[in-house]
């Protein structure tokens, strides 16, 4: 195995592109250096982006935030800004394994890592943010629900890379939220999860609504009945209950050793009314 | 194929290893440098018994490769205490029996270090979740958490 | 509750008292050296092959890739561990289970194995060993086992314990029976009776540490292993009798033990190990994986129980039965003997009947867990106990203490009991503040006792003072949770010395006699023993010393406060001798000083506890938090209570994993799906209160300090404790463990339908 | 004299015996004695077995004594953890 570690995207970006054999970008490596001792991979080259100006920042610019790809999840949740702005995507990042793994893991290795329990991604999707990928030829930016294609798979072409997470600037009266579903409290892998963003009018009424369910489906699902389902109401239990339908109803889960199909259709339910209920306080409803 | 040169600093000292790309940090301490005070519990940064602190974040050693430690600063436990002077957390470990196998205990003190650095009055659920990421099996962490709780109240004082 | 004057009357001046242990510094500082954390000149390092099919022929093993690969020293395969078993089937079974010969019975069945010169070289060369397996049909589940068309693991077993003799092999080994009195006549009598059962899935003991060893063994024949082990003579023993080594020729020496919890009281790699030693002709370090230990050590079983209880209207236990199921992997094993021996055994009953099943399944050889098979049963006994007490309308402590087991009852595995805690453990149970606490909505609370039998057996110590009259004593018994504390306040309440001045280390085997191993909670018991008369032993020599050094008939001295006095009013003058004097003077008055002692610490007495716990469970997603706990139980005597406190402390929270999400899940490929800490989900911080303890001593008359084993039996109460609890919370009987958030959502469903 | 109760496996290995009157003075003496009468008790004592003697339970010491009219039980050898 080589391990490189440029300090450009450019260079980053030809390495990928020319590799011959298996290579993999590494950030935090949380997934990365699991799946090396397992034997699931056997890389040829290893390039390490850490050291690639600016993928450790977190930019504040005109149109909301940057966070770099090398930014791990500690970091963010250190961001006091970004913590006001988007509470539900902080906290899903800052769900993603022990302290010891947050110290290291980001959520551009969460959403490439393609699994469809990964915590940061629905909460990502609910957000309306964005991927600003680089390749070797030219950039791009994609809805984030555009990376992911299934269980460990992505739209990234060969050379490729994910050199920030964009995320818009809040207006007033918006309010996001992440809940999983975890058997212990800590170090579990979601059964199931829901990432709910909400936008209210002046009388508390919901005017938008993204709800994103994780670990139902192959990729992380975005449900527009959800959205159909909230939007125009003041989030009263009739329209808690339509919501939770909505989301049970658009499962497409699984048997695994981490749950059943009834336990995740029901669950997902579950946390998308909560998460809608704490969406709609942080956006200001009552 | 040819190693990696990397100098780094562990526990203050200036250190330089060569080592294969894919050998990972937890490997390179344990078998390179003789600091086996970290532990490999599991592989896979699930038991945090190789707990190390890598520029004030506390890290799985088993989740991070030895190449990329160049010019970072690394503490172990080996470098806790200060030459016979334990560290309050390493002396209230050992007054509240903290540590029964005493596996766990490295990654455990390592843990706790870094959480009293980063939030030196942690409640009881604080200091609960910040020690998720390390499995103790012999002591239901009750007297993990005194341990931690009383170590915090003399390192107040202090 | 009757108890010996003699022993409650003992006042102690170190035991009873909680110092810091004499191995902790190397622990907190990171220097104490565990399984892996040790190497040999010109090591190799080991890795095994394991069997990625659950039942398979192996046909054929072709390694000569694997030997041509650059560094690779030393393949083996069964071939290189002969059968010298000499008829013995359990050691056939252990040398099987290291290594398949003509199948591989379970996912992770070790069948070859490399000493390589580095770990990326081992690596590569198990990929170079190509083995020709024939698959076939496997069994995983205990209940399937024993259906009728179950694929057969052995053709050769015919269930022992059946009369007349089965025609038709099966998976099941052995039946074994217990109890006494007339059931059927029991449950006649009955005014109420529950009968449901239970499932349990299997479990590991999950110690931190993976196995581990560096094994060295030379061209003539000796040879040398470190290893974490609960026992390293029974260790020694059983490799030596594989290798086809002279026991004393074999030196084990015991590391650091990072956990074992009866899963480091059986060998896995260590043969291995050695036999890669041999045949590279260096040391080889070999340590297993996560994946591995999960795979390929030692769980404890799966079970599936009946148990029905009779009871009448006054709360008196007419009758009660139980029929136990338990897997043991592809050996026969006493698992579910076990549990039928320990089933009700908290109960003096009249009526009483218990059998049990040991089955075979393809999964590992099932080990013993801390009180092994004992928390499978209480779970299906309490319950049924709990359920019953409502049903009468009795409160479920009180319907306890009424049935409890108390000197002179006939246990219902036979003997009659001496004086026990089961009766003291409920009544401070009735009592405590936590049985009072306001519930909330959503939460219940449970209890439910425990036994455990608790075991004495082979142990000797040398005790030897030290020219400056400081003790260093060795013994044989592994420390795995601070023993050498215990023993230290030992030594030194026995000799009357501070604890500082006395220096306890664990002897390898060719530095001490035979131990039995650290299991059977008999550590402390045992090797407590050992001291007590192995100081003794050195008061006698000490005593003629400072006879001779007085020059007064021995018969004078006596030894009070660490010092000998001269008895006698004409030798008032003379100032008590201390130890530090005495061993000063030994070169001129006999030459060293010791005390040895050799026994077989029989006596041990049983083990009795009582739980309580509340727990919350979320209706909507069926998380359950554990909100508040209490231990209470017997310890005899507690040396150093906090020590005692974290055996309490430790065996409830694994108490706690068990019954709420850890659990082995096989795929219907038979292969283990989560073979690792992330879904195989122990508990972590944040999953637990503070656990509660409340220590009784009931001084056990066999022990000259009244001590009690008290490793184990705290893993027996919590899973009935809790699923009493769940039940209470949700109003549905839980009846298959772990209740994982699926398993009691869909049990809550099912109550709605 | 002492009245010997037989449990589990151990039963049936002679032949179906519940309990038995047997003249001995230690449990080296019981076990022989048991071995010939019950030839089928043997591989049981040899794999080791535990003798329970008024309640307290032996499992290694041969040369205990056994009291006039004692209870005893002979129990499998148990392992733990």
């Amino acid at each position: 195995m080589h391990y490189a570690r440029p300090s450009s995207m450019k260079e980053a970006s030809s390495l990928m592109a020319k590799a011959r054999g298996k290579a993999f970008l590494l950030a935090g490596g949380t997934d990365l250096l699991v799946r090396m001792k397992g034997g699931d991979i056997e890389p040829d080259l290893v390039v390490d982006i850490k050291s690639i100006k600016g993928l450790s920042e977190i930019k504040k610019t005109a149109r909301g935030f940057s966070i770099g790809a090398a930014v791990s999840c500690a970091a963010m949740g250190e961001h006091a800004g970004l913590k006001k702005a988007w509470p539900g995507v902080v906290e899903a990042a800052n769900l993603i394994g022990s302290k010891q793994v947050q110290s290291r893991c980001t959520i551009a290795g969460n959403l490439c890592n393609a699994s469809p329990a990964a915590d940061s991604v629905p909460a990502l999707v609910a957000a309306g943010a964005k991927a600003v990928i680089a390749g070797p030829k030219r950039k791009r930016t994609v809805a984030i629900e555009k990376v992911t294609t299934g269980p460990g798979m992505t739209s990234l072409a060969k050379g490729e890379i994910i050199e920030a997470i964009l995320l818009d600037k809040r207006p007033a009266r918006t309010g996001d939220a992440y809940l999983r579903f975890i058997p212990r409290t800590e170090m579990d892998i979601a059964v199931v999860s829901a990432g709910v963003n909400l936008t209210l009018d002046g009388k508390g009424v919901v005017k938008a609504a993204r709800v994103a369910l994780g670990a139902v489906a192959p990729t992380v699902l975005l449900v527009p009945k959800a959205t159909r389902a909230i939007v125009g109401s003041k989030l009263d239990d009739a329209a808690l209950e339509r919501l939770a339908a909505a989301c049970s109803a658009a499962c497409r889960p699984i048997d695994d050793k981490r749950g059943t199909i009834e336990f995740r259709q029901k669950v997902a339910g579950v946390l998308a009314r909560r998460a809608a209920r704490i969406a709609y306080q942080r956006a200001g409803g009552k | 194929m040819p190693g990696i040169a990397v100098t780094t600093t562990i526990n203050g000292d200036e250190v330089e290893f060569i080592c294969p790309a894919e050998e990972t940090l937890l490997d390179v301490l344990r078998d390179r440098l003789g600091l086996t005070g970290a532990k490999e519990g599991c592989g896979t940064g699930d038991c945090g018994a190789c707990s190390v602190i890598v520029d004030d974040r506390l890290v799985c050693a088993c989740l991070m490769l030895g190449a990329e430690a160049q010019g970072r600063r690394i503490e172990t436990i080996e470098g806790m205490a200060h030459g016979e002077k334990l560290h309050p957390l390493q002396t209230k470990f050992l007054e509240h029996a903290a540590l029964q196998c005493g596996i766990c205990t490295p990654g455990f003190l390592m843990a706790a270090k870094d959480l009293l650095a980063k939030n030196p009055n942690p409640t009881e659920e604080e200091i609960r979740f910040g020690l998720a990421g390390n499995l103790c099996r012999c002591t239901g962490y009750d007297k993990i958490v005194r341990a931690v709780q009383d170590a915090a109240r003399v390192m107040k004082g202090a | 509750m009757a108890f010996d004057a003699s022993f409650t009357g003992q006042k102690f001046k170190s035991v009873g008292t909680r110092p810091i242990r004499p191995d902790g510094i190397d622990k907190v500082t990171g220097r104490a050296r565990f399984g892996a954390d040790f190497n040999m000149p010109g090591q190799l390092v080991g890795r095994i092959l394991r069997s990625p099919h659950a039942h398979a022929r192996i046909k054929k093993i072709d390694t000569s890739k694997a030997e041509k690969l650059k560094g690779v020293k030393a393949v083996v395969t069964a071939a290189d561990l002969p059968d010298l078993t000499n008829g013995d089937a359990a050691m056939f079974d252990i040398l099987d289970n290291c290594m398949a010969r003509k199948r591989a019975f379970y996912d992770g069945h070790a069948v070859a194995a490399v000493a390589a010169i580095d770990a990326r070289t081992a690596k590569q060369a198990l990929k170079l060993i190509k083995v020709d397996y024939g698959v076939l049909p496997h069994v995983t589940d205990v209940d399937e086992a024993v259906k009728p068309k179950a694929p057969v693991l052995h053709k050769s077993v015919f269930t022992e314990g059946v009369d007349p003799k089965p025609k038709k092999p099966s998976n099941v080994a052995r039946r074994s029976q217990y109890g006494h009195g007339d059931v059927d006549a029991g449950f006649t009598a009955a005014d109420a009776i529950i009968e449901r059962t239970f499932r349990t899935e299997q479990t590991h003991q999950g110690y931190i540490e993976p196995h581990a060893c560096v094994a060295s063994v030379n061209s003539d024949g000796t040879g040398e292993l470190w290893v974490c082990t609960q026992g390293h003579f029974a260790y020694r023993q059983t490799c030596a009798q594989l290798l086809g080594m002279d026991v004393s020729k074999l030196r084990v020496t015991s590391s650091e033990i990072g956990g074992g919890f009866g899963g480091k009281t059986h060998v896995w790699a260590e043969p291995v190990a050695l036999a890669l030693s041999r045949k590279a002709g260096r040391p080889v370090k070999l340590v297993m994986t996560r994946n591995e230990v999960f795979r390929a050590s030692g769980p404890a079983s799966a079970t599936s129980i009946d148990v029905k209880i009779g009871a009448k209207k006054d709360g008196t236990v007419t009758a009660a039965e139980a029929t136990l199921r338990y897997s043991c992997g592809p050996y026969a094993g006493m698992w579910a003997e076990l549990g039928a021996m320990t089933s009700f055994a908290c109960y003096d009953l009249k009526n009483v009947k218990s059998v049990g099943y040991e089955v075979l399944v393809n999964r590992p050889k099932t080990a013993a867990y801390r009180a092994p098979s004992a928390p499978m049963a209480a779970f299906a006994v309490e319950s049924v106990m709990d359920e019953l007490a409502h049903k009468i309308g009795m409160d479920p402590v009180k319907f306890r203490i009424k049935n409890a087991a108390r000197e002179g009852s006939k246990s219902s595995y036979g003997p009659v009991y001496g004086p026990i805690g089961i009766g003291p453990t409920l009544e401070a149970a009735q009592k405590h503040p936590h049985m009072k606490a306001p519930l909330g909505k959503n939460q219940g609370r449970g209890m439910a006792c425990g036994f455990w039998f608790n075991f004495g057996g082979q142990t000797c110590t040398d005790l030897n003072i030290g020219i400056d009259g400081t003790v260093t004593l060795a013994v044989g018994t592994v420390d795995v949770g601070g023993s050498r504390a215990s023993l230290t306040l030992v030594a030194a309440e026995e000799l009357g010395i501070p604890y500082e001045q006395v220096k306890v280390v664990v002897a390898d085997t060719a530095t001490l006699g035979h131990n039995d191993m650290t299991d059977g909670s008999r550590g402390t018991f045992s090797s407590s023993m050992a001291t007590i008369f192995a100081a003794r032993n050195a008061i006698k020599v000490m005593r003629e010393r400072a006879a001779r050094m007085w020059d007064i008939p021995v018969e004078d001295v006596t030894w009070e406060d660490g010092h000998a006095k001269a008895k006698g009013q004409k030798r008032g003058n003379l100032a008590p001798l201390s130890i530090k004097e005495i061993a000063a003077a030994a070169p001129n008055t006999g030459g060293p000083i010791a005390g040895h002692n050799e026994i077989v610490a029989d006596g041990a007495g049983v083990s009795f506890a009582t739980h309580i716990c509340d727990v919350e469970v979320d209706p909507e997603t069926g998380a359950t938090k554990v909100l508040r706990y209490t231990v209470v139980q017997d310890a005899g005597k507690a040396v150093h209570p906090t020590y005692v406190e974290g055996q309490y402390q430790g065996g409830a929270a694994q108490g706690i994993g068990w019954a709420l999400n850890e659990e082995y899940i096989y795929g219907k490929d038979g292969r283990l799906q989560n073979a690792g800490f992330l879904d195989y989900r122990i508990p972590v911080c944040s999953d637990l209160p503070m656990i509660d303890t409340m220590i009784l001593e009931i001084p056990n008359p066999n022990h000259p300090y009244g001590v009690r084993g008290v490793g184990e039996t705290s893993i027996v109460p919590p899973l009935a404790a809790i699923a009493n609890a769940v039940s209470s919370a949700v109003g549905v009987r839980m009846t298959h463990i772990p209740m994982s958030p699926p398993r009691i959502l869909a049990a809550l469903d099912a109550a709605k339908a | 004299m002492v009245q010997v109760a037989l449990w589990g496996a151990l039963s049936a290995a002679a032949g179906g015996k519940k309990a038995l009157d047997i003249e001995a003075k230690d449990i080296r003496e019981l076990f022989r004695k048991l071995e010939e009468r019950y030839p089928g008790l043997k591989p049981h004592i040899e794999r080791g077995i535990a003798v329970s003697i008024d309640g307290v339970i032996y499992r290694d010491t041969w040369s205990k004594e056994l009291p006039d009219k004692a209870e005893i039980y002979l129990l499998p050898r148990i392992a733990g953890g």
